[in-house]
């Protein structure tokens, strides 16, 4: 039986729901219609009383839930598109982010937040979000690439005391099938290898892990290796597992979906030239998307994230230097 | 909050046969529009999604058509083709901008109804609902500071979905405190996406909310043709004659999917077969026809002359050309020697 | 909407003297504590800054006093001493809290009003105004859910210009929605900071707004001890009933600077000796007196009791230790091997 | 006569309500109370009509600002605290900041944000937000440090067509103070050097640019001469300056007060190890505050962000790599 990252999240929540009393699902749309993408589909019938619309509130669904949460429950938001988590922001950040350090009781909600971009989605419904969450304290980011990781990583953030924002690639939802979910997962907070190589590193996590990974292959053909290492989620960051990779290969090029400035890729950069400077042979490099809108037309859009012969491009100046 | 029920609108004194006819006109290109746009859709020449207002034409072109074109503000929402077109906006925009043409408005950097000409006072929809009541009270305040607000309305349109969103609440107080000839429709179509009302919000009217704000509030039935063009008019009067925010809140049913990708199966049968489900635009050919302001063979035009305006609209479009990524200059800053 | 207007508050069926007497004793303390807070922040003892609820404490009391301690929850805001103190947060907390001592429920980490014991009911306000209204949502949601909500209330409170938040709207809408047990007092205390009502909002009188939620609101002259309480009463009762989210609106006026670096000068004379103005601490003793439920000997011995208790709580705090930023764990994560 | 930074933010916005019709100031309390810092003191009175005071809503205070700006105004919105800009933050990043893009109309708005900690000012009133805004496409972020720049920028960013974020800092507010308003100011978007030197780089902004010249002092009696940049504004940012700089010393420390994940510190280090890698001597690092919320009391406030001590310690270690 062949399982599709949205199956894998269906799967997760369905389970969570099953398997502790106190998960509830909380959103636009998930319950008799199953929600958006489909994600929480037939799970209200399942569990009733468990599964619950919300009305279009983003700032007060997560409000709601942190309200929840601190009174022994462990809600689950979906946001109906991680660009409208822009609403519920003060609450993630100042809200939820800041509570275990002033309170000391932590706050274990899930914020769902479909994200990235699909062809004709535009500006509002295309947004990576992992940059905005990450640089606040007190919140943990998943970014799952994986069929399994996407299950993994949501059950295991929802067990999680503290609040997770759950970025799912909607790119992913239903191109991305696994035949099994793999059943030693690694836990959050481990980077992993894709792809061994040993000429370059290429740092980089949820979808485009599967546009470096093509890149990759290209090159290979040529007889470079690149190694692939998929965060899995960016707050905390492994870099235990990309300061090894780097140390093999001697070149970094960090690689993301979201907008340029700051974020995951500046992140991963700062951190590995502060802690292994010295196993550099080239400067590190970047790979973003631009520093635009996120545009309608496929066509813009393919040129505005990074695409394999874009990462390929970016690859070969890295090998030349 | 008052109600009215017009079997032929009075409008300033007298029955206005062209705004009637021109009304009702505007519904039939636009459901003409929509239902090419839905085809274009399902033939896969429309990436993203296609977004209709079937069922909601009588109440936003109302709107649209009770506009002056020359000097008011009309930010339409998801389901506003009607009142797009009752506003002056030429067809080939929508076709232009859901099939990306680098000549729209928009081209090919956003698409479907995220569109507009804001120097022409169109402003472009974001997707965050509830945001446009704010920005439509900051182009009317700058009007008034430039002693350019005289005679000027600025409308905006949401969803009863939208009515629970913080900016639709901050932004329709701001207008309230401000006295702004505002007004903004509330299409309370039942649904938001397959949220029923009840999961929505809990005061029996969302016209109740009007008196809260300090806004004057109306209900109309929005099937019917008649009674929307007198109470919209009615608020667009109240505004512009400095009476302050006005809230038109209409009831009906959203007769299509949420978008063209779904088949509303969640809506009741009960509820179509309702008062609520009848079609406004039938509805409103009926009242025309009754009442002697054009006849069936006028209306049968209309509906041809709709269907080669929406043929053109879509044809020209399609031959455009898409934006170039080569070409795009990818700056998100005005300013030139602006880089990030 | 209903206002009651009452010489003696017939509570329950009868004259809940011991509530009444409680109720004042409250009102007592928290004067006597913030005037020391105040003399503190001025002698400089205090950074950051102060804020009191003076003239409030009728109506904050009315509410911490009818809640139940055990059950109940209560998210107070800036105004609330007298409202935490009649719920039973111990007045140490305050001055720990204010004096930044690492043994207070906020170790240093957070200030003033920033306090609370959530698992205590007790939700530790965010500045953001207006976020409270969906917090304590979500507290009585998990209740429910677990099977817990029987006879539970969910109580805040928020200014006039709380309201003007879309926070407010999306928390006090979804708790109408899902029908919980929430009061909501709304302190119309003429002023946000140095704003008056008239650029807050626009609608003649808050409670307006309740209708619109589909929330029972109620109105009541809060300089007045016994309305207050009566009305609060009954909100509570309700709430408790099942009756759904009640909203309280407090018409008075703060008699105090919005901080105590504010010295509220943009307060006109005339509002101050209109009968907003009046002291409800003043009003509460006389009512209470003339009604014979306390003696004026009682009161003064309250009244040096209250001084005494806030001595000790100011002594104690003044010798905790600070925090210790070398003892600081620096974590925002209580998960184990989580670093960022 | 001498001027404070708030003295120099007053006087800029006077002289633009004088000199331009177009202008209006829109904020919670800014009227006749002339705003909680004092910004806007007198002018009310001076301009009538031209100062607003806003209900408490931040969305729709920014949401109005924009459709005044497309309809040919420039309005200069204060946020009470740049915390509160939280709320605000769909109506900049998703709205003001892709007006442009997306309609070719640009949104000339400046927000002005009270930014940065002080003693007892705890979670919510001290925050940076730099990063917050710089990350998203279309808005530029300024961050003056000195008295001059504020006023300098403060005026640029009215007549600059695009939405600027003004990030102004509430510790320099009154304590920093100049005896004239430099007459011949940089332009947005380019750097200066504080403070020359020859070996190392610290890069920085608004009010850390004084903590940094004060560590710098210090490090001068031991022989070391560092060099100071301050950005000005972190969005634009000026690599020349920067590189230049970091070719002069070969050394770079990126400081910021924001929080640690992501942001300017990253950005800056990205860029140089990316555009100046055969420059640097030694590898790059960075100091920002700590990655917690920002905490109430003083002596764990100033534990929490960088200071004269912390960042001495952190030139030691560069300077001994
Ligand atoms: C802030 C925000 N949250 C969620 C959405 C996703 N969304 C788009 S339309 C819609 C339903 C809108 O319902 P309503 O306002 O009733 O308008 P209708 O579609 O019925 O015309 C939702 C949830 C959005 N656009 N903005
Ligand atoms: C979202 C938000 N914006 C601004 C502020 C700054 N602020 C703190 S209290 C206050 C005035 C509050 O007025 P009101 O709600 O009437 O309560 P009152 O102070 O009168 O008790 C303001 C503007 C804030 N805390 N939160
Ligand atoms: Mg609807
Ligand atoms: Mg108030």
């Amino acid at each position: 039986m062949s399982a599709t990252y949205i199956d894998a999240i269906h799967q997760a929540q369905r389970e969570l729901l099953a398997e502790r009393d106190d998960v509830f699902l909380y959103g636009q749309d998930i319950g008799g219609f199953g929600g958006a993408f489909k994600a929480t589909k037939g799970l209200l019938e399942e569990f009733p009383g468990r599964v619950m619309d919300s009305p279009i509130s983003e700032d007060a669904m997560v409000g709601m839930a942190i309200g929840a949460a601190i009174s022994g429950m462990r809600p689950i938001v979906e946001m109906q598109f991680a660009d409208f988590s822009s609403i519920a922001f003060n609450q993630i950040a100042n809200h939820a982010g800041t509570h275990y350090y002033r309170t000391g009781i932590p706050v274990p909600i899930t914020v769902r937040l479909p994200c990235g971009g699909t062809p004709g989605s535009g500006p509002f419904h295309s947004q990576m979000v992992e940059t905005l969450y990450a640089h606040y304290p007190g919140i943990i980011v998943a970014t799952p690439a994986t069929v399994s990781d996407a299950y993994h990583l949501l059950k295991e953030s929802v067990e999680i005391d503290d609040p997770v924002v759950f970025c799912e690639h909607k790119f992913l939802y239903r191109w991305l099938k696994t035949s099994e979910i793999d059943p030693e997962p690694l836990p959050l907070g481990m980077a992993r290898i894709t792809r061994p190589g040993k000429h370059a590193t290429v740092v980089t996590y949820s979808a485009m892990v599967h546009e470096a990974v093509r890149a990759a292959d290209r090159l290979a053909k040529e007889g470079w290796e690149i190694e692939v290492v998929d965060l899995r989620s960016v707050k905390p960051l492994d870099m235990d597992t990309v300061i090894a990779s780097v140390a093999r290969t001697g070149r970094l090029l960090a690689l993301g979906e979201g907008f340029p400035w700051g974020g995951v890729t500046a992140e991963v950069v700062s951190r590995v030239v502060a802690e292994g400077f010295h196993l550099l042979d080239a400067p590190p490099l970047r790979l973003n998307s631009k520093d635009t809108p996120i545009p309608y037309h496929p066509d813009l859009w393919a040129a505005h994230r990074p695409t394999p012969e874009s990462i390929l491009e970016k690859l070969r100046e890295l090998l030349n230097l | 909050m008052e109600s009215s029920a017009a079997s032929a609108p009075i409008i300033s004194g007298r029955l206005d046969t062209d705004l009637i006819r021109r009304t009702l006109r505007v519904m039939i290109i636009s459901r003409t529009l929509e239902a090419k746009l839905s085809s274009l859709y399902k033939a896969g020449k429309i990436v993203g999604g296609v977004y209709l207002g079937t069922g909601q034409e009588a109440f936003s072109a109302s709107l649209g058509c009770c506009l002056n074109q020359e000097k008011d503000i009309f930010a339409p929402l998801i389901r506003d083709q009607a009142g797009r077109t009752g506003f002056g906006e030429p067809l080939i925009e929508a076709t232009r901008t859901y099939l990306g043409s680098a000549l729209g408005p928009m081209r090919g950097r956003d698409g479907n109804i995220h569109r507009g000409r804001p120097a022409e006072r169109r402003p472009a929809m974001i997707s965050h609902l509830g945001t446009s009541v704010s920005l439509v009270a900051g182009m009317l305040i700058a009007r008034r500071m430039k002693g350019e607000l005289a005679e000027v309305v600025g409308a905006t349109c949401v969803g009863d979905g939208a009515t629970s969103t913080g900016a639709f609440h901050e932004g329709l107080n701001l207008a309230a405190v401000e006295k702004l000839p505002i007004v903004v429709l509330v299409a309370d179509n039942q649904f938001a996406y397959s949220t029923p009302r009840e999961r929505q919000f809990a005061c029996e009217n969302l016209v109740d909310r009007a008196r809260g704000y300090g806004v004057t509030g109306r209900e109309v039935d929005a099937t019917n043709l008649f009674e929307c063009l007198a109470v919209v008019h009615e608020a667009v009067k109240a505004a512009r004659a400095g009476e302050g925010p006005q809230m038109v809140v209409g009831k009906l049913l959203r007769l299509c999917g949420h978008g063209e990708h779904d088949d509303a199966s969640y809506v009741a049968p009960e509820l179509k077969d309702s008062k609520l489900g009848r079609d406004c635009l039938e509805i409103g050919i009926q009242q025309v026809v009754d009442e002697g302001l054009a006849t069936s063979d006028e209306v049968d035009l209309w509906k041809s002359e709709a269907a080669e305006e929406v043929q053109e609209a879509v044809a020209n479009a399609q031959t455009d050309p898409a934006p170039d990524p080569y070409q795009d200059d990818w700056q998100a800053f005005s300013s030139k020697g602006i880089n990030s």
